[in-house]
């Protein structure tokens, strides 16, 4: 394709071109008419960019619309490379996140690295400094070589490049299922902290100043990565073309320097050359603007000879920036960049004409309106149908699984949801990730969510994402108010405020009306979450066609939850901390193993209606948690979740820095065992306290409507797990659990090592 | 009195080390930049922790030979107390001014976690406010931080007390599992012959706070102290290095 | 017989080798002149035992496809001597 | 005159390979036998402008003790084409 387009011969726009382009006939025709002709082969390229799903958002956009983006704290919200919510004393907070599902699937490493690059520079070029990064990791079952080839090369790829530009990875979640084999989902969120009026934005303003491309130079690599990015990957497919390499020491180089730019009061506007790299950055800042934008493709430094006007345009190779210089700035800004030696040129003007014009030397080769070209991608509303297959699994009988079970089965369960990778300890992944760097870290991986220094304001900052996506698969629309609800849990069980989410919508082809319907049933419960918890959106990402051969993959929805900490010291961790505490269990346990790990675990069963969910109880238990912390009520608070109780109890005592914790519990319920024990109701807290704190916390959930229980005790020191309800009684040896616990992982990936890095 | 802190492009423990300066025990601390030729009259310099230039080829290979670096190593020289955090120590190894190098860790993996040090010397400028036998919570982050030297180099690291910091379990014992990289004798830390110029893997910098722990802060008191005991003016430690890192820069470069 | 095998492992054509690139600059800021399109890459050496060549030649093939080389983003070389060839 | 230079480090006797060991490993559990003592390198290429093949030699020699090999650690050899004899 590309490759073989070469400066001289003009290409002829046959129909077949223009499907090759990922462009519809009637696509096609509305290109014709904006353009009054033919378009150019290179025009051909840029229109197949901005209008291909990753850039228009073509299916999804429509859907987009409906969720709410307002709020007091919003100070950015979507539109912009990253969103930005006010921290107060003039501190922000910019976050976003990012799918490299496809890019991760062909080459693991280098996929992986260049999505954690690409999202770090949406928001330093917001003005912030990045101070964490999440990552939300779903893979294929670990019994599968690919599947652990790709975790292993996914791990080192996020690590290596957050550890070497400086930033460390402080959460996210691991979660295994079939249904990802051989299309992962890779999505990271970076957080950002800026002072607001260092705030900056992807313009381009003012008649003839210098747009500038900065950082590496201009290769072939990633060509036509947005449209791939659009498309489902089919086994034979030589996706080599797509291989982009990232070069973390470069980005910390024009990390630095752009920070230095924008706090120097140099620029009028910065953005990533990311998706379709110089088109989009180019247009996408002319739009905001309402400018125009005049480029000369023979000025952009390259890295291989005879790189075509259509190859610098659409190339995705990484680590560079299109920048809009102030008037007269431009030697200070050269300056600045060449104390960080990295290469720069002025590559063009900014216009008022409204157009995107591009220059091979003299030759204009392309010269397209800006407006319709961002703004007008045309979208589709389509028909979704729920598939039958999903209504029949979610209409599954599974009360047989609640029932009775012996003491040692329910032992058994215990020990087999732990040994499960989505359960068991993720310490294989995040000790290769540099938690700490930067000194900002104040509660790390491990817990329910990260928990962040705000610079010296001695406030913190809270993060979470989430997303279970069985629950979505088998019940879109709750599934997703379900990662709403947990994300807020998880972001208050640290004592934290939740105030506004990003979020990545992983799908799997929307023009399939199965998918559609998962998709824009998501997006709907995803809304009814947002308005429950007053957490707007400020940004995300789409990523559809996550499918292979074998199928889509399960809906995957993720949730980054950010939330605001008043007061550092008030921070709760999610483990047991002190012998003697109380165990509270806050919320209501029912008879719901439906979409639960237990079925999937333990009886290979993927059926059943997820979880009730009431979101007004989800929102009065945040308000709860964030109380009680600020009131210094309790010592430990731990969202239940995936394995439901018996799970959130042995990750309490098994979590502490210092070894085990012991357990006594007992829940008195005449839901039955296996239910009680594993059942994965939702708005569900584990907390511990001084015994002598019981009656203000139960004085606490009343005013908020909660029901409490208290079901045990921490550290009868014989270093045992006990756990009974309904009549079964687990009662297991701690140091058992916890190597189970903590091998999950690394019993299944030591096996061989991957060494292509 | 000023500390400095050399910044190299790919740095990323320098504010950290600038605030475990500051903030964590009231000095000044000043940047230096790594085509800078001028250590503006710093009685103690830092090799913060980093990629310094990406650590292709080899960590710290290519940053010793920045114009700062120049300076540096003369400034060691001269009985100059300098201190080497991570990349740091890999850059001065890598320098010729300690002895042994830093490879990549036994597990072919990057690891990150707290580890436990135990303090086994306390006559360098950078472990004098502790007490010999502490045991240390401290992070440790890095891919190359196996230490290697010869069988005869480690003999006389031993033999003339130069090992400042070993790995150790909750008992103080340099076990195989309080091993986190696979170092030689579980050595986390090491000083030249003139006990001014120390190197080691874990971060100080990083526990200098209430919120985060303190066990790092000794590290900069040490400093502190010894440089008001000394006045600044290094007297016999001078010779003693300047013969040391000469062979030392001889057996760098060749 | 036994084999001594070396393969040598380099950025495919194309593929960004930052590595390569600093290297070259640091040999510049070092004073050497002349120095162009460095590549950095991997060496692996071992000693097979193999009946002939051939069948050496194809197990380490398979190698490197399975192991030692990501196709995706590097090709690779193969150097076999046989005992007696083997010369320094 | 135009060479072409290719450096091949290696780790010294006696120094730990843990990359060279776990190829081996994973070999092994791949089902290859027959392996023996592999060690892991870096491979530096690059073409170098020099009058004959002694000075490139000499100049070859000073990068590798400067700054392409830690005599530390490793060892280096050096194998010169020039364009004549270059041939793969
Ligand atoms: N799921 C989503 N929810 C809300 N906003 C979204 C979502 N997906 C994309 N957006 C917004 O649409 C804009 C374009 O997104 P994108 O093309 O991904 O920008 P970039 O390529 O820089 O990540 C961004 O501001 C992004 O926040
Ligand atoms: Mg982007």
């Amino acid at each position: 394709m590309s490759g073989s387009a070469t400066r001289a011969p003009v290409i002829e726009i046959t129909p077949e071109l223009v499907a090759d382009h990922g462009l519809s006939p009637d696509e096609y025709e509305q290109i014709l008419e904006i353009l009054g002709r033919e378009p150019t082969f290179p025009e051909l390229g840029v229109y197949s960019a901005m209008w291909s799903e990753h850039c228009g958002y073509k299916n999804s956009r429509p859907h987009l619309k409906t969720l709410p983006t307002e709020g007091s704290l919003v100070v950015q919200g979507p539109g912009e490379n990253a969103g930005v919510i006010d921290a107060g004393d003039g501190w922000g907070v910019a976050f976003k996140i990012e799918s490299h599902n496809h890019p991760s699937a062909v080459e693991p490493y280098q996929g992986a690295a260049t999505g954690s690059g690409g999202i770090l520079r949406d928001v330093f070029t917001m003005g912030a400094r990045p101070i964490a990064v999440l990552d939300s990791l779903h893979f294929g079952s670990l019994d599968s070589p690919r599947s652990r080839y790709l975790l292993d090369g996914v791990v080192r790829g996020v690590g290596d490049y957050g550890n070497c530009v400086g930033v460390p990875t402080v959460g996210g979640e691991a979660i295994f299922d079939p249904s990802y084999e051989r299309n992962p989902i890779i999505n990271v969120m970076c957080i950002g902290i800026l002072r607001l009026e260092d705030l900056m934005r992807g313009e381009a303003e003012g008649v003839g100043n210098a747009v500038m491309a900065v950082g590496a130079r201009t290769g072939r690599d990633g060509i036509h990565g947005a449209t791939f990015a659009s498309v489902e990957l089919d086994e034979g497919s030589d996706s080599r073309p797509q291989v982009q390499v990232g070069d973390p020491f470069t980005e910390k180089l024009l990390l630095e320097a752009s920070l230095e730019l924008i706090e120097s009061d140099l620029l009028v506007g910065i953005q990533d050359m990311g998706a379709a790299g110089l088109t989009s950055s180019g247009t996408e800042m002319a739009a905001r603007s309402g400018s125009g934008i005049d480029i000369d493709v023979a000025l952009v430094p390259v890295r291989e000879p005879g790189m075509t006007p259509y190859e610098i345009l659409l190339s995705e190779s990484q680590e560079r920036m299109l920048l809009v210089a102030k008037p007269g700035c431009e030697g200070d800004v050269g300056e600045v960049l060449s104390k960080w030696d990295l290469e720069a040129a002025v590559v063009g003007r900014v216009t008022d004409d409204g157009f995107f014009r591009v220059r091979d030397g003299g030759e204009i080769v392309v010269e397209i309106p800006v407006q319709p070209l961002v703004n007008d991608c045309p979208t589709y509303t389509r028909e979704g149908v729920e598939d039958p297959e999903v209504r029949r699994l979610r209409d599954l009988d599974i009360a047989e699984y609640s029932g009775p079970i012996s003491d040692r089965e329910a032992a058994d369960a215990l020990l087999t949801l732990l040994d499960s990778p989505s359960i068991g300890s993720c310490r294989w992944i995040y000790e290769q990730y540099d938690t700490t760097v930067g000194t900002n870290t104040v509660v790390g991986p491990g817990s329910d969510a990260a928990v962040l220094r705000l610079a010296d304001s001695g406030r913190g900052i809270a993060a979470s994402l989430d997303c279970n996506g069985r629950y979505v698969y088998l019940e879109p629309r709750r599934g997703a108010r379900i990662a709403m609800a947990e994300a807020a849990r998880n972001v208050a069980c640290s004592g934290a405020r939740p105030v506004a989410i990003t979020n990545c919508l992983n799908f799997g082809n929307p023009l399939k009306p199965g998918t559609y319907y998962h998709f824009s049933e998501a997006v709907a419960g995803m809304g009814e979450g947002c308005r429950a918890l007053s957490t707007p959106v400020t940004g995300g990402n789409v990523s559809f066609y996550n499918e292979t051969p074998g199928g889509a993959v399960y809906p995957t929805p993720v949730v980054g939850m950010i939330g605001l900490l008043e007061n550092l010291d008030r921070v709760v961790p999610s483990c047991f901390r002190k012998p003697g505490s109380a165990v509270v269990l806050v919320g209501q346990t029912g008879d719901e193993l439906g979409a639960s790990e237990y079925l999937a675990a333990c009886h290979g069963v993927v059926g059943g209606a997820p979880p009730r969910i009431d979101l007004e109880e989800a929102r009065r238990l945040v308000d709860f948690l964030v109380e009680v912390a600020e009131g210094r009520v309790v010592l430990s608070a731990h969202d239940c979740a995936e394995g439901g109780l018996a799970v959130a109890l042995a990750e309490c005592s098994l979590g502490g820095l210092d070894g085990p914790l012991a357990v006594e519990a007992e829940l008195q319920t005449d839901v039955p065992p296996a239910a009680a024990l594993f059942g994965e109701s939702q708005s569900r807290v584990v907390l511990s306290c001084d015994p002598g704190k019981v009656e203000e916390l139960r004085t606490l959930a009343a005013e908020h409507e909660l029901s409490v229980a208290v079901i045990g005790s921490v550290g009868a020191t014989d270093g045992r797990f006990r756990l009974a309800a309904g009549g079964v009684r687990i009662d297991l040896d701690l140091d058992r659990l916890d190597d189970v616990y903590r091998s999950a992982l690394p019993r299944r990936m030591e096996k061989e090592a991957g060494l292509t890095t | 009195m000023r500390i400095g802190v050399v910044r190299f492009p790919g740095s990323n423990c320098d504010q950290d080390c600038h605030r475990a300066v500051d903030e964590g025990i009231g000095a000044e601390a000043v940047y230096l930049w790594h085509k800078s030729h001028d250590l503006e009259g710093c009685r103690a310099i830092l090799l913060p922790g980093g990629f310094s230039y990406g650590d292709h080829l080899r960590a710290g290979a290519i940053a010793r030979f920045s114009p700062i670096m120049r300076e540096v190593i003369a400034f060691a020289r001269d009985g100059g107390p300098v201190l080497g955090i991570c990349n740091g120590f890999q850059i001065l190894c890598e320098a010729g001014l300690l002895p042994g190098a830093l490879v990549r860790n036994d597990s072919l993996r990057f690891r990150s976690h707290p580890v436990r040090v135990q303090v086994e010397q306390t006559d360098t400028p950078f472990s004098s406010e502790y007490e010999e036998g502490d045991v240390l919570r401290m992070p440790i982050a890095h891919g190359e931080g196996q230490y290697v030297a010869d069988q005869s180099v480690i003999e006389a690291l031993e033999i003339e007390r130069r090992v400042i910091f070993r790995y150790v379990d909750e008992l103080g014992q340099p076990t195989e599992e309080a091993n986190p990289n696979g170092s030689v004798r579980n050595i986390a830390g090491i000083c030249d012959e003139g006990r001014r110029i120390v190197g080691l893997m874990p971060h100080p910098e990083r526990v200098v706070s209430k919120l985060l722990g303190t066990d790092g802060l000794g590290v900069f008191h040490s400093l502190i102290e010894s440089l008001q005991a000394t006045g600044g003016t290094a007297t016999h430690a001078a010779e003693a290095p300047a013969t040391h890192t000469a062979e030392a820069a001889e057996a760098g470069a060749s | 017989m036994r084999f001594e095998i070396e393969i040598r492992v380099t950025p495919r054509e194309g593929i960004v080798d930052p590595e390569g690139q600093t290297i070259g600059q640091a040999l510049g800021n070092l004073g050497y002149r002349g120095v162009h399109h460095v590549k950095a890459g991997r060496l692996v050496r071992f000693e097979l035992d193999a009946d002939d060549a051939d069948e050496a030649r194809s197990s380490v093939d398979r190698m490197c496809e399975e192991l030692i080389a990501n196709p995706v983003i590097e090709r690779y070389e193969v150097q076999i001597r046989s005992p007696e060839t083997a010369s320094p």
